[in-house]
């Protein structure tokens, strides 16, 4: 049975990508009780899935590592991961939660040597690799998976598979019965940071995504440029393995689209742009870029980095919404429209087609357990009636990482204030 | 008793003797099989299509579909509308939604109903026969009937544009619909994948601006052919005239030797229930099928 | 040009997309465009060189106060009516629509370019058909054929004499509606009242506007 | 802890560490040159019965330090966990044996590379003391904000709302900055439709409603001394005495100016009232107040044009390059007065990017639906006519050249810059200079807003265009002046939403610093180190590199010309001990010590052994997990290697390299984050001035004429998984190639 030690001075945070952590690990750094809850087996969201960021090509798994280990050091952090908030009830300063604990069936003797993985032979599609790729069924998520402990996919449990497993490790870690659980937990004060999804392409049908091999989505390709990828780093096709030099980027795949989200994404823009990076990183000049589009948003500070990539004589700019999308006999997706500016025709064949969807925010559809307030785009906004409960991050807006952790630092300080109240009250 | 009952609208295309009456054979014979009574709404009129957007403007268009409606309404009370014709389903569901929506526009069209003697209380539900089909009776209902599947045959759906876009079938993409395919394997052909599937025949533009309608046509039947497809299927009178009709113009102009048959879901599935020839109005069609000729004669 | 359109255009002034706005069917639609060109890009894309102006520089043009050029254009008469714009559009324009309305609204003001086969069409089309309340095909074809005169028709009438005897062939084509036959509604007095009075109607609500 | 020290070692035989290592051997190593007291082995040290044994020996053996000889310090970190006892790590899982091929020919090099691991646990643990903490702490918990604009009145309330005291000085004499001077502002709620109240009266109203907060108007910064828990600012006032203050952290919100739009007159600027910049046209709207909208001569607006980018997004270097974010919406909600007032108004928006993120394209739609015309066009010229404008400009989408529009009125979207005081690098102080003990060249304007009473300057470091904004997309509250942050535009162009969210956030920031200050421990990134600097200043020969080199701005001089460490500014990087050419500074856990014991402790067999020994010095936040996540993907390398981990390359001291030298290493890999303008150096400059010292080793290397290859400096990212154990394999080939070091046995 999971023990969770919680008060209703403590600060529950839904949500362990990095504007998650950030709310749990401010406000765990300024003296708070933090419970932190994801649903993954592991910590980090989709900046972990991210190859590099704009506009310093740096690495998010570096920001990771620093907060993973202010995490390792901080006690006042308990993590519960494979776990989801199943019910909220009270009111500011007094909440009472209930979370569900999906089994991992691997406990903290785990010591990630790897010896169950090497004993299962069955495997499941990869999911923090979009699934782009397969992986065994008892699996460390990825390198910097935090916990760094194995699991073992429901898929194989009560199966020869799974036994065999258990069999090879040899520090009791696998625990084939452990069940489903639901822990209860108080809280004065919850960080709502579930964070985003991308808007599912098979919607955009004038695209043929998943008809069409060889149209992917923008965060597909961050696995295919990130050596811990699927292709170890290296840009190639799905249909044929054969490498794409010639990649276009469709801008606005969902966004600003009444058929699908309303809103601007924001990071989308600079994403593509990032992005012709690894082209011309991977082909230098053999690698050319398209990015067709309607308008760059390219904002504020980042325009400078906007102007670089088109001083890039490899990549190329058309203002244009691609009408839709044919693929020729070399499976070559064939993008047809018209460049707007000035009315010039084009059908232009492209070895690979990168998305660029957008942010649809992960609370849509679900119903937030407690009477949190969404917008019409479903994103959660800041709500007197709940003061007790805030938005963190792409849950509450389509931003970037910076602004989404900018967010993530204001909600640490919002629930603080509900909990120094209580401390303050029980004084 | 018959097991559905429709207003039948069959359009202008659909008589005898006029240029899809072939639609309208098969389309009777392959009701008869399925048990649905269609009763044509007396004394129908044109929808206008959509080509006459110019001469006609708004209102007249309406009222044209409007008088239908109540026609239907008053004589064939609580059926729904079946149509046969993509554009007059099409003309008459935008008609629907219109006046629907726009009170003001109702408002006009009961005033030049009076002029007619007629009034609309409740426009009733406009369907396409393929949402007959698909819908009201389902492909398992479809596929019960089949005597005789059309083992074999290999056929591109050619859905083109208005029981397409902008309604279309129900949960079907636009990009890629494949209720036709999912007909054709019902009626046991083989549905071949190609890429014109919703491409423009050109519509009415076939007769006002030939060389860019044939240039449409082309792709259609190349794409067809390259594929591997003998016959074209289609839902839509205008599709399988101008797929069909043009083919040996085409052939002047640009040195090709198509020759494919151009025929309606509705003759597919007469054939497969067992229908003759005749039934499923095979000497109907300009360029003959003659394989499909030689299955019905089996 | 035309004494309704020199009237138009003097009670709009300078503000041509207000006019649009008013007068075309579905005009008010053509301000939410935001130019990602996605219609143009859809519209059957073997009509090169058909298109002198694709839907999104239409509606600009009309932003930019280009009447003439617009209503005189050739552009919209190349709409099939294939509605691909129509369902693509991301600020869900009804894009067909506008394009006939524009068209309609350029031939109401008699500036449509003289000729123009498919206005031809529309017009014949629609005469055809609300005359008996159906359409006589035969007479159809027949008054297209020698819409430019009657050498042409003959010339024309051989080019598509396979075509037509094909049709024939197959019964799908029947000379004898050339000749008074062919199918006609009943109560065609009926729908030709109805239709006056739509007309009158429609002329009204429009002039409404203007006057406004 | 326990008086006198005892050490022990405890060696891990899971994983596969028994299997492919011999175990006696290592317990050996830990005794004989380890110099362990204690030494145990167990076959699963992680499990809770392994750290009972520890904890045992701690508890009740007066065991004080540890070696816990298993896998990598990254992993297993919450077992290994006895805060008050010091520990170190002897990496033998991922740092041999899953970077070893398990083959009899490498048994022996394999494990000779563990039993070295061993003895450099021993020994860096023999070095450790367990830090005490910050004694010199501030505990002040006052937070100031500096500028009464939108950021500043919201970073004030939200830290009073927290319970905390605030010092509000704003320099004019109104509260509600640039905010107060809007007639409305662009809506933050749904509809996202129209422009909705600025908000300004209702702030005011809190701020004077609440105790905790103390306002100066018409006031400035004097002075600001002290560190993080205990600056003393003195605020000076208009009319009136200059009063001290004693504050925990600051909040800088100094906000923006407009962009000068009188140098643009090609756009007219200047050369026609009827010309007026975004903030113009607010004065305008607030004229009105709802009703039509004149312009200066009272002439009632009948068609008015909105230029973005005017003066910004500037190629030539005349104008701002960047983009200001906020302007798009702004012009989308100034034409809505407009048309909200008069729809038959003619308003134009002439756009190249048309930037409304978020929800704000549902405010560009409705714009759009009250018949604002937006049009894709570069503005050439605007012509002022006597009654009207007349703006030419290449429309793209009808790709008109010669396209215009008669306006009565023409508004300017002219941007910002940011209000950020003294750029205290205007001329970089190089460590070269710095040597001489040459002050950082400082410009005179603009005039100081802090005025810091720091060794490295008056102000804040700048970023890009003169914003204070973090480097660090991770960490946007990075700064290099411990627990003083800026918020709202002067950080980085953005509009009042954003700034209020920005706001919040650095209120927190600052909240949290104060609280840290006042336990002694770090900021970011090493949020939590107790460990602190201290100089042994009988040794200091006052040379100033410290001070100078200090990313932080943490060390001063004391009237003696001392370095004064103000450890409470400190962030625990290391550089200056990296920098001390006498190294007389060091840290209780992390020293020249420390690191050099370890290097003494690597056993260097003899020249002909044909067995190199490479030390490998690694940044510890991006090239050592590189080193751990090639291991993890079973990556091999070579077994000459000894890898250190470092707190940053900056705190890198050369003593370790010319010992390492003289001791008979036959080369030495440097491995530090990428510097220059796109550094991701996490202390900053560390890997930079980490580089340059290093960079004269060279002279060393000549002196003792070893080839220069013997030392390698190399770039190293997180994600250098594949490519890391390949240059390390291919520098083990070179220095094989080059042959041994002759200073082996001495």
């Amino acid at each position: 049975m999971t023990s969770v030690v919680a008060t209703n001075q403590t600060i529950l945070v839904v949500g362990g990508g990095i504007s998650g952590m950030t709310a749990a690990l401010e406000a765990a750094e300024t003296g708070k009780q933090v419970v932190l809850v994801e649903r993954n087996p592991w910590l980090g969201g989709r900046t972990a899935q991210l190859y590099r960021y704009f506009p310093k090509m740096c690495h998010p798994t570096c920001g990771l590592e620093i907060n993973l280990r202010r995490l390792k050091a901080n006690p006042r952090i308990q993590v519960l991961t494979l776990a989801e908030v199943t019910g909220i009830s009270g009111t500011k300063g007094d909440y009472s939660v209930t979370v569900k604990l999906t089994p991992r069936h691997v406990n903290e003797n785990c010591t990630a040597c790897g010896d169950c993985g090497k004993a299962v032979s069955a495997e499941i599609d990869d999911a923090f690799n979009y699934n782009l790729g397969k992986i065994k069924a008892a699996y460390l998520p990825h390198s910097m998976a935090y916990p760094q402990r194995y699991v073992i996919d429901r898929s194989i449990v009560g199966t020869p598979e799974a036994d065999k497993a258990k069999a090879a490790c040899k520090y009791g870690a696998i625990d084939l019965e452990q069940q489903e659980e639901v822990v209860s937990l108080k809280a004065g004060a919850i960080v709502w940071a579930t964070g985003w999804k991308p808007y599912d392409a098979e919607k955009i049908t004038p695209y043929r995504y998943g008809e069409f091999p060889n149209v992917i989505t923008n965060v597909e390709f961050e696995r295919l440029a990130d050596p811990h990828g699927p292709t170890g780093g290296k840009i190639l096709r799905p249909s044929d393995g054969r490498e794409a030099k010639n990649v276009a980027f469709i801008q606005c795949a969902g966004s600003r689209d009444e058929n699908h989200l309303r809103h601007c994404s924001r990071f989308c823009c600079m994403g593509s742009l990032k992005q012709t990076h690894y082209v011309q990183e991977a082909y230098g000049d053999a690698g050319k870029s398209t990015i067709y589009y309607i308008d760059i948003r390219a904002i504020d500070r980042f325009e400078d980095f906007y102007a670089k990539v088109k001083a890039n004589p490899n990549v190329s700019f058309i203002k244009s919404k691609v009408a839709r999308i044919s693929q020729d006999k070399d499976q070559n997706p064939v993008l047809w429209g018209v460049n707007t500016e000035g009315y010039k025709r084009y059908s232009n064949p492209h070895d690979l087609v990168v998305l660029a969807v957008g942010m649809e925010p992960s609370v849509k559809g679900v119903d937030i357990p407690a009477e949190v307030m969404a917008d019409s785009s479903g994103f959660i906004m800041a709500d007197p009636a709940n003061a007790g409960i805030f938005g963190a991050g792409c849950a509450t807006n389509a931003l970037d990482v910076n602004r989404a952790v900018q967010s993530a630092t204001a909600a640490a300080l919002r629930a603080i204030q509900v909990v120094n109240k209580v401390a303050r009250a029980e004084a | 008793m018959a097991r559905k009952e429709y207003a039948f609208y069959p359009g202008c295309s659909s008589q005898k003797g006029a240029s899809a009456s072939n639609y309208l054979t098969s389309v009777e014979s392959m009701c008869k099989t399925l048990d649905i009574k269609i009763t044509e709404i007396p004394d129908w009129n044109c929808c206008g299509a959509s080509i006459s957007y110019a001469e006609a403007g708004e209102l007249p268009r309406h009222v044209m579909n409007a008088r239908n409606f109540a026609l239907a309404e008053s004589n064939l009370p609580g059926q729904d509308i079946v149509a046969t014709c993509a554009a007059c389903w099409l003309g008459a569901r935008e008609s629907k939604e219109r006046l629907e929506h726009n009170s003001g526009l109702m408002a006009d069209t009961q005033e030049a109903l009076k002029e007619a003697g007629l009034n609309i209380k409740a426009i009733p539900e406009i369907k396409h026969m393929v949402e007959v089909l698909i819908e009201d009776l389902g492909y398992d209902e479809l596929k019960k009937p089949v005597k005789k599947p059309l083992a074999g045959m290999k056929f591109a759906g050619y859905v083109g544009c208005q029981t397409n876009r902008p309604f279309g079938i129900h949960g079907e993409s636009f990009e890629n619909p494949v209720y036709l395919d999912k007909l054709i394997e019902t009626v046991g052909g083989e549905a071949v994948p190609y890429d014109q599937k919703v491409t423009c025949c050109g519509g009415a533009l076939a007769f006002s601006e030939p060389d860019k309608a044939q240039a449409q046509i082309k792709d259609i039947i190349e794409s067809a052919y390259d594929n591997g497809a003998e016959m074209l299927v289609t839902p839509c009178p205008l599709c399988q005239a101008n797929t069909e009709v043009y083919q040996g113009q085409i052939n002047k102009k640009y040195g090709t030797k198509f020759n494919m048959p151009v025929l309606y879901y509705s003759q597919l599935m007469v054939l497969a229930y067992g229908g003759s020839a005749k039934e499923a109005a095979l000497p109907g069609n300009v360029i003959r099928a003659r394989k499909l000729e030689e299955f019905a004669g089996k | 040009m035309s004494n309704a359109n020199e009237q138009m255009a003097a009670r709009y002034k300078n503000n041509f997309l207000k006019e649009i706005e008013e007068q075309a069917e579905m005009g008010e639609w053509v301000k939410m465009c935001m130019q990602c060109g996605v219609c143009s890009g859809s519209c059957p894309t073997n009509f090169h060189p058909g298109w002198d102006h694709p839907p999104q520089e239409i509606f600009m043009m009309i932003r930019a106060g280009k009447r003439e050029e617009v209503l005189t254009s050739n552009s919209m008469w190349m709409c099939t009516s294939c509605y691909n714009c129509y369902v693509r559009c991301p600020r869900k324009l009804p894009i067909t629509h506008i394009m006939h309305g524009i068209a309609e609204y350029a031939y109401r003001l008699g500036v449509a370019p003289k000729f123009q086969p498919t206005l031809h069409l529309s017009q014949t089309f629609w005469n055809n058909c609300t005359k008996t309340g159906r359409v006589n095909e035969v007479k159809l074809t027949q008054s297209l054929y020698f819409k430019d005169g009657f050498m042409a028709g003959i010339k024309k009438g051989l080019e598509m004499k396979d075509v037509a005897l094909g049709l024939v062939k197959a019964k799908r084509l029947n000379i004898m509606e050339a000749l008074g036959g062919g199918h006609k509604c009943k109560d065609i007095k009926g729908i030709q009242a109805m239709l006056a009075k739509a007309k009158e109607l429609e002329a009204k609500r429009k002039a409404a506007k203007a006057a406004a | 802890m326990a008086a006198e020290k005892k050490h022990a070692a405890y060696i891990c035989s899971g994983c596969g560490l028994g299997e492919r290592l011999d175990i006696a051997a290592l317990e050996a190593a830990a005794k004989k040159e380890g110099k362990m007291q204690v030494v145990k082995t167990h076959a699963f040290l992680c499990s809770a019965e392994g750290v009972a044994m520890i904890r045992n020996d701690i508890d009740n053996d007066g065991v004080t330090h540890v070696a816990i000889c298993a896998c990598s310090r990254r992993a297993k970190t919450e077992a290994f966990n006895f805060p008050t006892t010091a520990i170190s790590r002897g990496n033998l899982r991922e740092g041999v044996i899953w970077v070893r091929p398990d083959t009899d020919e490498a048994r022996e090099t394999t494990q000779e590379m563990a039993e070295d691991y061993v003895r450099m646990a021993c020994a860096e643990v023999k070095a450790m003391t367990q830090p005490s903490g910050n004694p010199n702490t501030g505990m002040n918990k006052t937070l100031l904000v500096v500028g009464g604009g939108m950021s500043g009145m919201t970073s004030a309330l939200e830290a009073a709302k927290a319970g905390y005291k605030v010092v509000l000085v704003e320099k004019t004499g109104a509260l509600g900055g640039w905010a107060a001077k809007l007639y409305k502002r662009v809506p933050t709620r749904e509809p996202f439709k129209a422009p909705q109240d600025n908000g300004v009266a209702d702030l005011v109203a809190q701020i004077e409603a609440d105790a905790n907060i103390k306002v100066y108007l018409n006031s400035t910064l004097a002075k600001t001394a002290g560190a993080p828990g205990r600056f003393k600012v003195d605020i000076a006032m208009e009319s009136g005495p200059t009063v001290t203050e004693d504050i925990g952290a600051i909040v800088q919100a100094t906000g923006f100016s407009l962009y000068d739009a009188n140098k643009l007159p090609h756009l007219g600027y200047g050369k026609s009232p009827h010309v007026v910049d975004q903030a113009g046209l607010e004065e305008l709207a607030r004229a009105a107040n709802g009703g039509v909208m004149k312009r200066a001569d009272g002439k009632e607006v009948k068609s008015v044009v909105f230029v973005q980018c005017a003066g910004q997004r500037d190629a030539t270097g005349e104008h701002l390059s960047y983009c200001s974010g906020y302007c798009c919406n702004t012009s989308v909600k100034q034409a809505m007065y407009f048309k909200d007032a008069n729809p038959d108004v003619d308003c134009v928006v002439l756009y190249t990017d048309l930037r409304t993120p978020g929800n704000g394209e549902d405010f560009y739609r409705s714009a759009q639906n009250k018949g604002v015309i937006f049009s894709k066009g570069v503005v050439s010229e605007v012509v002022p006519g006597g009654n009207a404008c007349t703006v030419k400009f290449h429309d793209l989408i009808l790709d008109d050249k010669a396209a215009q529009i008669e306006a009565d009125l023409v508004v300017l979207a002219t941007g910002v810059v940011p209000n950020s005081g003294v750029n205290i690098d205007a001329v970089p102080a190089a460590p070269a200079e710095a040597t001489e003990g040459a002050a950082p060249v400082v410009e005179e304007k603009p005039i100081s807003i802090l005025n810091l009473d720091y060794r490295q300057g008056p102000d804040i470091p700048q970023f890009k265009f003169g914003f204070t904004d973090s480097h660090f997309i991770c960490f946007p509250y990075e700064t290099r002046r411990t627990a003083i942050y800026t918020a709202g535009p002067v950080r980085r162009p953005m509009d009042i939403a954003q700034a209020q969210e920005d706001a919040t956030g650095a209120a927190m920031k600052a909240i949290q610093a104060m609280e840290n200050a006042g336990l002694g421990k770090a900021a970011h990134p090493r949020a939590g180190d107790l460990s602190f600097p201290t100089a042994r200043l009988e040794g200091c020969t006052q040379c100033k590199r410290c001070t100078v080199e200090c990313p932080f701005g943490a060390i001063d001089e004391d009237e003696k010309r001392f370095p004064l460490f103000n450890e409470s500014r400190c962030r625990r990087c290391g550089t200056c001990m990296g920098a001390c050419p006498v190294r007389v500074i060091s840290f209780e856990n992390y020293s020249v010590n420390t690191v050099g014991a370890q290097i003494k402790a690597v056993n260097i067999p003899d020249e002909f052994s044909e067995k190199p020994r490479i030390l490998i010095l690694a940044c510890e936040n991006d090239a050592y997990p590189a080193l751990d996540m090639a291991a993890m993907n079973r990556n091999e390398y070579s077994a000459f290697v000894r890898a250190i981990p470092v707190r940053c390359l900056g705190s890198v001291n050369t003593i370790w390299i010319t010992d390492a030298l003289n001791s008979g290493y036959d080369g030495v890999m440097l491995m530090g984050c990428k510097h220059g303008e796109e550094y991701q150096c996490h202390f900053v400059k560390g890997s930079e001035l980490g580089r340059y010292r290093l960079s004269k080793v060279g002279d060393t290397l000549k002196n003792m004429n070893l080839e220069a290859e013997r030392v390698f400096d190399l770039e190293v990212a997180i994600t250098d998984i594949d490519t890391l154990p390949r240059k390390i394999n291919d520098y083990a080939a070179k220095i094989q190639e080059i042959g041994m070091s002759p200073f082996k046995g001495f």
